[in-house]
């Protein structure tokens, strides 16, 4: 169906020269500083070129002039929506190249810190989203709650978006007395709340015009891309790196009852509590991956939940950072996490010193970004900002 | 000039509308592109339409074609937006063929 | 003294003229196409506040409709094929200028000529006081007459005059099917030569 | 009011006079209706997204932020791009304006108060409606930017596909009351509620909402906002334009609003006619408690229009904006049967003289045939403009037979 609807569109009554516009970096729905230089024939968008690089601060280069706590803060600034998971790729990567056994109930902090990262990130991504369709009044419901999860992490560390709170050896302090009361307090409120976003985008009906069978991208496609996240479970590959990901990852979320958001027969998981999948919808489309978000959302609030539980009870200590000198073992390392936008990978090389010889990051944007040129080809110039949109890029991770 | 305009007359309609036409008229003429063409057809039509309805005014001849002028006006440009439409397709084919709408290279018998 | 004489109705004739002529003189000397179109509408809007000076308001408000829309549909063309550069201005030489506005200035002194000659033309309607506001206003009476009666005539004590009043029943009917041909045919001449495809989805 | 000055004053003066008066109070309404529906737009949009919207400018609710916004917009450098076609880019906020003012001229907002009277107000009132796009064009043109240029040319084909069905839905009152009027098509619908047309069938009622929805989209805004889409073209066709010409093009939008807004509550709510006719016997005593009945009735009409105008900031804030293909395809598979089908309902049920909610209330009308249709039946009713012709057409009609 979707393929027709394309053929149909792309059927010229008059020939027009072709016009190449510069959309961006200054541009309202580009997320930042992506250029994109379209190549259009009236509303058809004929060819898509991104352009990126217009937000690069070498923090790779850096990474290798600083201990690798001193780097934590440059973790913050690549995915400057979802710093907590940035500092949590890179503190595991360096764990797993000291062999550091982290305590019980760090590791239930952490999940809990992670997830309501990516609560605060998919908010934001939503809220975006709709912003990117026309329609502004979601994105401030959608900030409204993301400030709430910014109170609870300027509780916890003390900052509100660039947080270095989880650091190699743990977190840079406890959770302090009375955090998890306002953090339940906080989920209590929020899952209600959910369906306002389901009534104002997920099921409007100019909202699935405008998403439903728009940017299909094939499993094979997500896969040959390299996309990840969010965007490949969309196109119903069912990957998922806090089940799929390496041991030093995987048992992070060790008794966590949790299933990868991805449609399975047809069906999401537990999906009978959210709305049906509209018929117009196609796997691998825009409605598809904006749903996959929603579902992540309720599926954190259900992993905070457990990890709230986990650390009441846990034993021990919340886990010490590691010193500021610690020397780094010889030897090379890489660690992939699963982000709130994909799979988020360091790369470390040490050459025995407390600085690290090589530092690098995978980016899951960058990889998802690729495949704009390919899912914009004949569509209209108003689903450029829809497809682009739907990908949920943060620029600041793809130049770092 | 006060004179002349003292009392507005079907004469004066009648001026008016011999602009449009003679405008008009050297549009058609002088223009080559297509769509300028088409625009002094429009001119000449609506020149010709001021005449129909001054004729038919009560306020300016008590003979007045009456209700006849007004209908007339209504067909011609009934009549006008028919022909702009056929125009338009033509100019659009023609572009489709010539890539341009300068008449004056439609000078061979092929679409 | 000014004042004493001074006529609305005079006043806004001569201002609705003189914008339309202006205007249509803009046409003409315009070689912007979009320019050319901006002075068609602006000239063709004024014609229509002198069809409302003269008291046929369906007519006036037909014109700002139908005449002023389609030259919307011609400024969009306009802008479509001929928004590059090369077409936007194409010059006319000046020997077709001189030549053209010598014969058109003879045809307009013929066309004032006659325009101003016949008195009954004229001379203004002296009863023009007198009429109610009601007479001029012909909405109603129009679309009877489309429908096939003629309510102007009615008073007509002539009964040969009487029996053709059976009004435009038939012209309406006859531009109607006009317009639908037209409409087909427009669409016929313009349809797609060339269906360009998708480059990913072949074809 | 003419005949009042032309006491004391030559005719030709005082109907100019006349004329001065009526466009400067028309003026009024647009230079007003911005300053409030801005602010109005800012605190319901503020309210909707869990927002105060402004609050400190001018007092408690901040009222007086348009007007500060105007002051800023004046102090403001008046931009044109090098590319520009300067002359017409100068002009294009004008001619925007123009239009939407012109319509003022004909729409009534109250019994008899109506800048110019004019016999075919509702055809006149959509057609200078449809004028208000060559501004939008031309700015887009003008602007030697091609998101301006992408803006104009989505505008233009979006309102010329809905000037047809607004029309369509436009003579559906235009019938039933056997008038293009507006006076008179709102004086037929005094009385209870039950006689607004809105209620006169099922047929009118989805009429309305069909004009509603062409009327959001012939005046530009969400979710048919196409040609200023933010997300997609920047700011369309007023990307490159700053200052007071900027707010030219909200001053027309915003009276655009209110022109169509007012149309559908002459055309659909009863106008100047209250729910209940409360009015009715102030407005027959005549004198100065005619006039007191008829600001009580430009009070109720503005408050319907602008009830209108809320609900399309209502709209504006609640809903994603469609696409250039699905705005067309909405006009012309959704709106022009729709609008078709309930042109053959509304006259079926009219000449069929089917029952209709307003034959349940005891009123003094007879019933609503008698009001709808003086003419037909040769007698004058309210109307004063038609009444001459409607007697000879019932002659010529039985002269017909």
């Amino acid at each position: 169906m979707a393929t027709a609807n394309r053929e149909q569109i792309i059927e010229l009554d008059v020939r027009t020269d072709e016009l190449l516009v510069n959309m961006g970096p200054q541009h309202p729905s580009t997320h930042g500083v992506l250029r994109l230089v379209l190549k259009t024939d009236g509303e058809i968008v004929t060819h898509v070129e991104p352009h990126i690089g217009y937000l690069h601060r070498c923090a790779e280069k850096i990474g290798e002039n600083l201990t690798p706590r001193q780097w934590i803060p440059y973790t913050d600034r690549m995915d400057y929506l979802a710093a907590m998971n940035m500092n949590l790729g890179w503190s595991l990567c360096v764990e797993k190249l000291l062999q550091y056994e982290l305590p019980e109930k760090a590791r239930h902090l952490r999940v809990i810190i992670a997830e309501l990262g990516r609560i605060a990130s998919h908010l934001v991504g939503m809220g975006a989203y709709g912003l990117d369709l026309g329609t502004f009044s979601p994105f401030l419901y959608a900030f409204r709650e993301r400030e709430k999860i910014l109170n609870l992490f300027e509780e916890a560390c003390g900052a509100r978006l660039t947080n270095s709170y989880i650091t190699p050896g743990g977190a840079t302090a406890d959770l302090p007395p009375g955090w998890l009361e306002k953090c339940e307090a906080f989920l209590d409120q929020f899952e209600p709340v959910i369906a306002e976003y389901h009534a104002l985008l997920t099921t409007n009906a100019i909202f699935i015009q405008r998403t439903a069978g728009i940017g299909v991208m094939s499993a094979e496609m997500a896969i040959d891309y390299g996309c990840t996240g969010p965007v490949l479970r969309g196109s119903g590959v069912d990957h998922d790196l806090r089940r799929d990901g390496e041991e030093r990852y995987t048992e992070m979320y060790d008794g966590y009852a949790f299933e990868v958001i991805v449609q399975k027969d047809g069906h999401y998981p537990r999906d009978h509590d959210y709305p049906p999948v509209p018929p117009e919808a196609v796997l691998g489309d825009c409605w598809h991956r904006f749903y996959v978000r929603m579902l992540e959302v309720v599926q954190a609030i259900d992993i905070i939940r457990q990890g709230i539980e986990f650390y009441r009870s846990a034993e021990g200590d919340w886990g010490h950072p590691i010193k500021l000198n610690t020397k780094l073992p010889k030897g090379e390392v890489y660690l992939e996490t699963e982000c709130p936008r994909g799979q988020m990978g360091f790369y470390l090389v040490s050459d025995g010193s407390a600085i690290p010889w090589r530092t690098r990051a995978r980016s899951s944007c960058f990889c998802n970004l690729s495949v704009t040129e390919e899912l914009c080809r004949g569509c209209l110039l108003a689903d450029v900002p829809a497809i682009v949109g739907s990908l949920d890029i943060v620029m600041g991770e793809i130049d770092r | 000039m006060t004179g002349l305009l003292a009392v507005i007359t079907v004469s004066h309609y009648l001026a008016v509308g011999a602009f449009f036409f003679v405008t008009g008229v050297l549009c058609m003429a002088t223009k080559r592109n297509a769509l300028g063409v088409l625009m002094g057809i429009e001119l000449v039509l609506n020149g010709a339409n001021l005449n129909f309805i001054a004729f038919g005014s009560k306020y300016l001849r008590s003979e007045s074609l009456g209700l006849d002028g007004q209908l007339m006006a209504l067909f011609v440009i009934i009549l006008a937006a028919a022909e702009a439409a056929v125009a338009l397709a033509i100019a659009l084919s023609f572009y489709n063929a010539h890539s341009t709408i300068d008449v004056d290279q439609g000078d061979e018998l092929k679409g | 003294m000014l004042l004493g004489t001074f006529d609305l109705h005079t006043f806004l004739f001569v201002l609705f003229a003189l914008t339309a002529c202006l205007f249509a003189a803009g046409v003409l000397f315009s070689s912007n196409i979009v320019r050319m179109a901006f002075h068609l509408v602006l000239s063709l809007g004024s014609s229509a506040g002198l069809f409302f000076l003269a008291g046929a308001e369906f007519v006036g408000a037909m014109q700002l409709m139908i005449y002023v829309g389609g030259t919307l549909v011609l400024l969009v063309f306009g802008v479509m094929l001929t928004a590059q550069h090369r077409f936007l201005e194409m010059r006319t030489n000046a020997g077709e200028w001189v030549l053209s506005l010598v014969v058109g200035g003879a045809l307009l002194m013929v066309l004032l000529q006659a325009a101003f000659s016949v008195s009954q033309w004229n001379t203004p309607n002296t009863e023009r006081s007198q009429l109610a506001v009601d007479e001029s206003k012909a909405a109603t009476p129009i679309g009877a007459a489309l429908a096939g009666v003629r309510v102007d005539k009615l008073q007509q004590k002539d009964a040969h005059l009487r029996a053709g009043m059976s009004g435009y029943l038939m012209p309406f009917v006859i531009v109607s099917m006009h317009l639908l041909v037209v409409l087909v045919g427009a669409a016929y001449l313009a349809r797609p030569r060339m269906a360009v495809r998708n480059p990913k989805g072949g074809g | 009011m003419a005949e009042f000055f032309a006491q004391y004053m030559p005719a030709g003066v005082a109907y100019t006079l006349t004329a001065l008066i009526s466009a400067a109070l028309l003026l009024g309404v647009v230079g007003v209706g911005a300053l409030f529906f801005i602010w109005a737009e800012r605190k319901v949009a503020g309210r909707i997204q869990d927002r105060l919207g402004p609050t400190r400018t001018g007092g408690k609710f901040g009222w007086l932020q348009s007007l500060a916004d105007g002051i800023k917009l004046l102090t403001k450098e008046d931009i044109a791009p090098a590319d520009a076609d300067k002359t017409l880019f100068r002009l294009a906020p004008y001619v925007s304006l123009a239009p939407s003012y012109a319509a003022l001229l004909a729409l009534p907002f109250a019994d008899g108060w109506v800048g110019w009277e004019i016999n075919t107000a509702m055809f006149f009132l959509l057609a200078v409606l449809g004028l208000e796009v060559f501004g939008v064009i031309l700015a887009g043109y003008a602007s030697g930017s091609k998101w301006s240029l992408f803006g104009g040319m989505r505008q233009a084909a979006q309102v010329v596909s809905y000037e047809v069905p607004l029309g369509m839905c436009g003579v559906i009152p235009v019938f039933l009351c056997g008038t293009m009027s507006l006076t008179t098509i709102g004086n037929m619908q005094a009385g209870w509620f039950t006689n607004w047309l809105i209620f006169h069938d099922p047929f009118t009622f989805l009429v309305f909402w069909v004009y509603f929805t062409c009327a959001v989209a012939s005046v530009n805004r969400a979710p048919f906002d196409l040609a200023e889409a933010e997300s997609e073209l920047v700011a369309g066709f007023h990307t490159e334009y700053s200052g007071l010409r900027w707010s030219f093009f909200f001053m027309a939008e915003y009276n655009s609003m209110l022109v169509v807004s007012g149309l559908a509550a002459v055309a659909f709510f009863g106008g100047w006619n209250g729910p209940v006719p409360i009015f009715a016997s102030w407005k027959a005593a005549g004198g100065g408690w005619e006039i007191v009945a008829n600001l009580a009735g430009c009070i109720n009409f503005i408050m319907k229009a602008v009830l209108g105008v809320m609900l399309m900031i209502w709209v504006r804030w609640t809903l994603p904006r469609l696409r250039i293909d699905q705005v067309i395809t909405t006009c012309l598979k959704y709106c022009v049967p729709l609008a078709a089908f309930c042109f053959v309902g509304a006259l079926s049920w009219q000449l069929f003289d089917l029952p209709s909610p307003n034959d349940w209330v005891p009123a003094e009308r007879a019933g609503r045939a008698a009001v709808r249709e003086p003419w037909a039946r040769g007698t004058t009713g309210s109307t004063q403009s038609s009444a001459g012709t409607s007697a000879r057409l019932a002659q010529g009609s039985e002269v017909h037979r």
